[in-house]
């Protein structure tokens, strides 16, 4: 069974994890709308979940992949709650826009 | 040959990740973002680990991505009504991007990493006989626990979606 | 028997000051007085008895009660040494002091508080006694201090009027200046001797038992010198003596003339063995007292009130007591000291039987004439007058005839000094006597309708006195001194034996003419012109200066106590504000830095976020690229 | 019998006045009070015999604390001066409507209580324990009986309170470094520990703030003038009194021989910061107009020089500083006691409202004279003995020092005369001022006895500490 990062090369999933990570964080720092910076967390968790499995193929060992699935779980169980709060917060709001919920001041 | 597979699949990943931050429509965003998780099972399969895409499309984009789709058209948020930040936050935020991708890359290329030869074990080790076997033996107790998040994450759910009567 | 003896010679004066102190609002006014005089005349007896003693055995008598301090390297106890010296003191101290107990209870005897007055003097006595008495430097500071004390009290006697007070309190803190340099000298004394009694000093000096660094000695004598100049008013710190007068006269007489003030003299002959090895001191202490004794006569010169004339002169005569300590004749100085203390004493009381009879006028402008209806007053005051200006064969020529030769023999700039002193004691003393006694009554009808003689109890002291300054030259006459004898014990080195040759009977001759020289320009003056000295606004020239007594005061304050004030005034304005303000201000700065922490705090995810990742790129360049 | 006793005479005292109720609590408060002192006097005498009447006990196992009394001539000097000053500030306050008396009490009570503790703690923690203790009830005292506008009082005393508080933290980081050091918070454990140049630097000058703020030593001395203003009389005798004596104690029983290098290798800036303040706090006096602020600034006038004779490490300057402290102790009551009757009569403490008292009331300006007579060091004063071992220690050190730090025998004088002839003397005042009665005239009589007692016969004191003090310095001098 051949390796494709034998032709790839692990560095360039690194690169592209890394932008990924950085599309994603962007996306978090630029939106508003709280379902959009949910996506983009998303995003950040997939360019993670890419570079485990690649460290996962180089190493050649099941864990990389395992941790993966755990990594899919919290996402899902993040997404659930997030959602529901999301819900929960428009329906007192009528919005889901970040800059308005500034209640959590000091 | 996969290599230009590669770099297809890539820029596919980049692109619909940047349209899914910048188009307006909540719901065009989410297809965006469910073309990004397509493209991201690309690469698993590239690397061969077949269950493992066969898992992220079902979860993804299966499961998460239409809990957001119906959240978003639970909400009505199929317009683009959104205002955009100010400028200066923007900026910023762009800035941020440079600054953190800049960092990242930085710190990847100061390290000097030495690659080892990429090698080939030849061992089974992605399959879905294997990864059960790793999962339950090894990885028991962390699995067990990820399974009490969920049925959590499912009750908090359940709990916070739930109508209040306290005015009532 | 000798210490129950003691003990009662130094306590029956405190016992009195007990009773006037306690009982003294319920008995009337004599008969506190009758009990403060007899409390001292007690003192006196001991004394007296003791002193026979001593004259005859020549072994001082020692008392130690018990220890009182206790030092890394001496022990310090409450001891008592009656020797030559101290009985000698004793006896004018309790003597005079009697007397003067006497004519306070008339001259005092329309006082509310005569009762206090008596408990002060009383209370004088007994410190006066305990400062001879002591047998170690740190009871003679004991009663160094306490004298002072009770000067400051005595002083301040009549205390609503805050003139007085404020010359009390004067006198109290230069006291205390010259306490301090007494202090330091009592602390090297100690370091060096490993002891403070008088004897041990003695000892170690005379057997050279471990060696003293001279150095320190010197230093030790000048600080001890320090003390005794501001307790016995030499330069720089005579200035509270003529504002003492403000307390009522016995106290100037007994305490700012005959006693309290021969402390510092007391003090330098007791340790003359630490002196004489201290030669540079010496030489300090003898310029000190002649350019002290010069400066106070010419101040006294131009002075109207009555008392200050007194008081400056007391500060002159000082000064030659200490030009005498300075050139090593301590017996002569002591001389000086016990003729001073008559005939001063007896100068002060008939100024005070003078001022009786005026009502407390003062200002000598404003008497005149006052020899025909105070005959007795008249003749002690002459009598007493003639003694100080130094004609034989009153006391004072004695005395101060000595002085002025060994300063001759020592050091003619010094003598030059101390004869023109002598030359202006004798007119200022005539001035006072003439302003006083003769022509005619310069006063109101009212001051002349009341002019009378004072009563016995008041003439009675004058007249003793008055025998005493006309013969008490006799203890130590040239060529036969038995002061000299008598105090050999406790003087190491004594003042050479002059022969009475041609040059010391010329040299009295020189003083004698000195003096009438003085006399006469007085009588010139005061007699022949008639001339009235002028009102103040009327004084010009270096009259002026004098008038006003060189402007010491006003330089001291402008010097000393303007600047104290103003440091006052900086630290209460400037650093206590600004420790304050920087302490507090940390204070402050922890709720500024909290309420402009608490904006950042403004709910605002997004913003969050924008530091979160800023943290994390902190965080990363840190660890990973700050290398 | 042991010290024990002592404390929980004290304690029980001060819950039995709290809970005897408002008119009573005055009465309950002097009787224990009384007993305190009585049985610190058998104590002192059987300490003195040789009984000891220290211990060392296990109290808590982690972290190692022990309960550990030590009572040697100087921990019982200072009781001493405690427990006989506690009843006098009682009785200072009769005849004074108090309101909740019941609180106020039993707070001074408490008050005492942890003052005698901080002095006969053997072990470091107990003794912050009681240190940190004896700041509560003063705090509370100062800010419900207090005087002057509530918000000032409340500012100043908080103020008070945060900067002693923090001072002491300090104390207690170095109290736990030592503990790291040796797994134990007792006292000659501390003493046979053998920290280098650095350990010592750091933990001298870590006990160094907490006590410089306490006694105080310029520059930290910006608490005490308002809070000696604004606080009650009894609060401020208790702070002036005694409190600040824990910190001069403190640096005698634990600054020094612990960390003695630092106190060597600074000892001249230490000096000359004290008698600094010795001159600083007598000049500033000569320019309060308030009766109460010219005697706080005395007061750090005095305990500046008292600091000094400590840190001069030798016999005569830490007995005359022990001498000084017992006598100060007394005056600073005596003349706080005067401050507040004037007080009560006139209902001020402004100097230029008063003068002309002394017409009426002869007896109390006697006792007045003689108090500030005894402030200044009036040889035959107690406190000439102690200001004269204390300089003569400076003297040792360098004859500079005597004479700098000597200049408070000058501007003292000048001070306290110059206060008393503007209160006290001049034509009589219009308002009238009743003369003492029985018990201040008696409150005013044991202070003055104690004070001339000593002033001549201080041999019993001296004898009770020197024995302990002369270890100490022996400690000092042979560690290296």
């Amino acid at each position: 069974m051949e390796n494709i990062l034998q032709q790839i090369g692990i560095e360039n999933y690194i690169y592209l994890s890394t932008l990924l990570f950085c599309v994603g964080a962007f996306g978090v720092l630029y939106r508003r709308n709280a379902i959009v910076m949910f996506m983009s967390i998303e995003i950040m968790l997939n360019a993670v979940n890419l570079l485990l499995v690649a460290f996962s193929t180089y190493h050649q060992d099941a864990a990389g992949q395992v941790f993966v699935f755990f990594s899919m779980a919290v996402a899902a169980a993040e997404v659930a709650v997030g959602l529901a709060i999301l819900v929960a917060i428009y329906r007192n709001l009528n919005n889901i826009d970040i800059d308005s919920l500034k209640k959590l001041k000091g | 040959m996969l290599t230009t597979l590669f770099y297809i699949l890539s820029a596919i990943t980049l692109a619909t990740a940047f349209l899914t931050i910048l188009s307006k429509n909540p719901i065009h965003s989410a297809i965006y973002l469910v073309l990004c998780f397509f493209s991201i099972a690309g690469h698993y399969l590239m690397f061969n680990a077949q269950f493992l895409a066969i898992v992220h499309i079902i979860v993804y984009s299966g499961a998460i991505m239409i809990l957001m789709l119906f959240t978003i058209m639970l909400m009505n948020l199929n317009k683009e009504d959104e205002q955009n930040k100010s400028a200066l936050t923007r900026i910023a935020a762009v800035l941020s991007f440079c600054l953190v991708a800049f960092v990242l890359l930085a710190t990847f290329v100061k390290a000097q990493p030495v690659i080892n030869e990429y090698k080939v074990s030849g061992q089974d080790y992605q399959s879905i006989k294997v990864l059960g076997q790793v999962l339950l033996n090894e990885y028991m107790v962390p699995f067990e626990f990820a399974s009490v998040l969920l049925l959590v994450s499912m009750i908090g759910a359940v709990l916070l979606s739930k109508k209040e009567h306290i005015n009532s | 028997m000798d210490t129950k003896l003691a003990l009662l010679l130094l306590f029956a004066p405190f016992i009195g000051f007990l009773i006037n102190v306690f009982t003294g609002k319920k008995l009337s006014g004599n008969l506190s007085g009758i009990i403060g005089t007899a409390a001292v005349a007690v003192s006196f007896a001991v004394t007296l008895s003791f002193f026979l003693q001593v004259s005859s055995t020549k072994e001082a008598v020692m008392v130690d009660l018990f220890q009182w301090m206790k030092l890394a390297n001496f022990d310090v106890h409450f001891a008592f040494q009656l020797d030559q010296l101290s009985l000698l003191w004793l006896m004018f101290v309790t003597g005079i002091g009697t007397l003067i107990h006497v004519y306070s209870i008339s001259y005092m005897h329309d006082d509310e508080n005569i009762h206090k007055f008596f408990a002060y003097l009383n209370l004088f006595v007994f410190f006066m006694i305990t400062l001879v008495m002591g047998n170690n430097l740190l009871i003679m500071f004991i009663g160094w201090e306490g004298v002072g004390l009770c000067s400051y009290l005595l002083i301040g006697f009549w205390y609503k009027n805050q003139d007085y007070n404020d010359a009390a309190k004067k006198a109290f803190i230069m006291n205390r200046i010259g306490d301090l340099g007494f202090l330091i000298g009592i602390f090297i004394i100690g370091y060096l001797f490993h002891s403070l009694d008088y004897t041990d000093i003695r000892t170690v000096i005379e057997t050279g038992s471990h060696h003293i660094d001279p150095t320190w000695l010197s230093i030790a004598a000048l600080c001890l010198f320090i003390g005794a100049c501001g307790k016995s008013a030499q330069i720089p710190l005579y200035t509270w003596l003529p504002d003492a007068m403000a307390g009522p006269t016995p106290v100037s007489a007994l305490i700012h003339a005959a006693t309290m003030v021969t402390a510092g003299i007391f003090m330098i002959t007791r340790l003359n063995y630490v002196f004489d090895l201290a030669p540079e001191v010496q030489n300090i202490i003898a310029i000190v007292g002649a350019v002290t004794s010069l400066i106070a006569a010419s101040i006294g010169l131009v002075q109207n009130d009555i008392k200050k004339v007194l008081a400056y002169s007391t500060v002159s005569q000082l000064g030659l007591m200490f030009l005498a300590l300075g050139l090593g004749a301590y017996e002569i100085a002591v001389f000086h000291v016990i003729t001073h203390a008559f005939f001063k004493a007896c100068l002060f009381l008939g100024s005070g039987s003078v001022i009786h009879a005026m009502h407390g006028e003062q200002d000598m402008r404003y008497m005149g004439g006052l020899r025909k209806v105070m005959k007795v007053t008249f003749i002690t005051f002459l009598i007493s007058t003639l003694a100080i200006s130094g004609l034989p064969p009153f006391a004072g020529f004695f005395s101060k005839d000595e002085i002025l030769m060994t300063a001759f023999h020592h050091n003619k700039p010094l003598w030059v000094i101390g004869s023109v002193a002598s030359i202006m004691t004798a007119f200022y003393m005539f001035r006072l006597l003439y302003l006083t006694f003769y022509k005619d009554f310069r006063g109101t009808e009212e001051q002349k309708k009341h002019l009378h003689e004072s009563p016995g109890l008041i003439t009675f002291p004058l007249i003793v006195l008055a025998i005493l300054a006309a013969v008490g030259g006799a203890i130590s006459l040239p060529g036969n001194s038995w002061l000299n004898e008598y105090l050999a014990p406790v003087i190491t080195r004594h003042a050479e034996h002059h022969h009475m040759g041609t040059t010391e009977y010329m040299l009295m001759a020189v003083a004698i003419v000195g003096a009438l020289i003085g006399i006469g320009l007085a009588y010139a003056k005061y007699i022949k012109q008639s001339a009235v000295p002028a009102q103040d606004s009327e004084i010009t020239g270096f009259a002026k200066v004098l008038y006003n007594k060189f402007y010491v005061d006003e330089i001291y304050t402008a010097l000393i106590v303007k600047p104290i004030y103003a440091l006052g005034s900086f630290f209460k304005n400037v650093t206590e504000v600004a420790i304050s303000g920087f302490i507090f201000g940390l204070g402050k700065l922890a709720n500024v830095l909290g309420a402009e922490g608490k904006t950042l705090q403004n709910g605002s995810i997004g913003f969050y976020l924008f530091a979160f990742v800023l943290g994390i790129c902190s965080i990363i360049v840190y660890i990973f690229l700050a290398k | 019998m042991d010290v024990l006793i002592i404390l929980i005479t004290l304690l029980i005292g001060a819950a039995a006045t709290y809970f005897a109720g408002d008119k009573l609590a005055s009465k309950v408060a002097t009787f224990f009070s009384l007993a305190a002192f009585g049985l610190t006097l058998y104590i002192s005498y059987l300490q003195s015999n040789g009984v000891e009447v220290g211990f060392t006990r296990p109290w808590i196992r982690v972290p190692n604390i022990q309960l550990s009394f030590l009572a040697d001539g100087l921990s019982l000097t200072m009781v001493l001066l405690t427990t006989a000053l506690a009843p006098i500030i009682i009785l200072s306050t009769f005849k004074k409507v108090q309101n909740k008396a019941k609180s106020f009490y039993g707070l001074i009570m408490l008050m005492v209580f942890a003052m005698a503790g901080t002095f006969l703690s053997g072990d470091g923690l107990l003794y912050y324990i009681f240190w940190e203790l004896s700041l509560i009830p003063i705090y509370f005292i100062a800010l419900i009986w207090g005087g002057g506008e509530a918000e000032a009082r409340k500012k100043d005393v908080v103020k008070f309170f945060i900067y002693t508080f923090a001072g002491s933290l300090f104390m207690l980081v170095a109290f736990v470094y030592l503990y790291q050091k040796t797994g134990s918070f007792l006292n000659y454990h501390f003493l046979r520990l053998h920290l280098n140049g650095t350990e010592q630097f750091w933990i001298f000058f870590a006990f160094f703030i907490a006590y410089a703020i306490k006694i105080p030593i310029i520059p930290f001395h910006t608490w005490q003038a308002n809070v000696y203003q604004k606080a009650p009389t009894a609060g401020t005798m208790l702070l002036s009194g005694i409190m600040l004596k824990m910190a001069i104690y403190s640096i005698i029983r634990w600054q020094l021989p612990i960390a003695p290098a630092p106190a060597k290798e600074y000892m001249y800036p230490l000096i000359a910061l004290c008698i600094a303040g010795v001159i600083y706090g007598s000049i500033l006096a000569l320019k309060q107009q308030d009766l109460k602020k010219l005697l706080a600034y005395s007061s750090l006038a005095h305990v500046g020089l008292i600091a000094a004779g400590v840190y001069t490490l030798t016999i005569d300057g830490l007995r005359g500083a022990v001498l000084q402290m017992v006598a100060h102790g007394f005056v600073v009551v005596g003349l706080f006691y005067a401050a507040e009757i004037i007080q009560r009569r006139y209902n001020t403490t402004e100097i230029s409202e008063m003068g002309g008292i002394r017409v009426q009331t002869p007896r109390f300006t006697s006792m007045f004279m003689i108090l500030v007579l005894a402030s200044v060091a009036l040889p035959s004063t107690f406190n000439f003995v102690g200001e004269f071992e204390v300089l003569y220690s400076l003297a040792q050190t360098n004859i500079w020092f005597a004479v700098l730090g000597g200049t408070t025998i000058i501007l003292g004088a000048f001070y306290m005369l110059r206060m008393f002839q503007q209160v006290m003397l001049g034509e009589q005042n219009t308002k009238v001022f009743a003369d003492v009665t029985f018990g201040e005239g008696f409150v005013f009589v044991l202070i003055i006895g104690v004070l001339l007692f000593f002033g001549l016969y201080p041999k019993p004191i001296v004898n009770f500490v020197s024995p302990v003090l002369e270890n100490i310095i022996l400690h000092i001098n042979t560690s290296n």
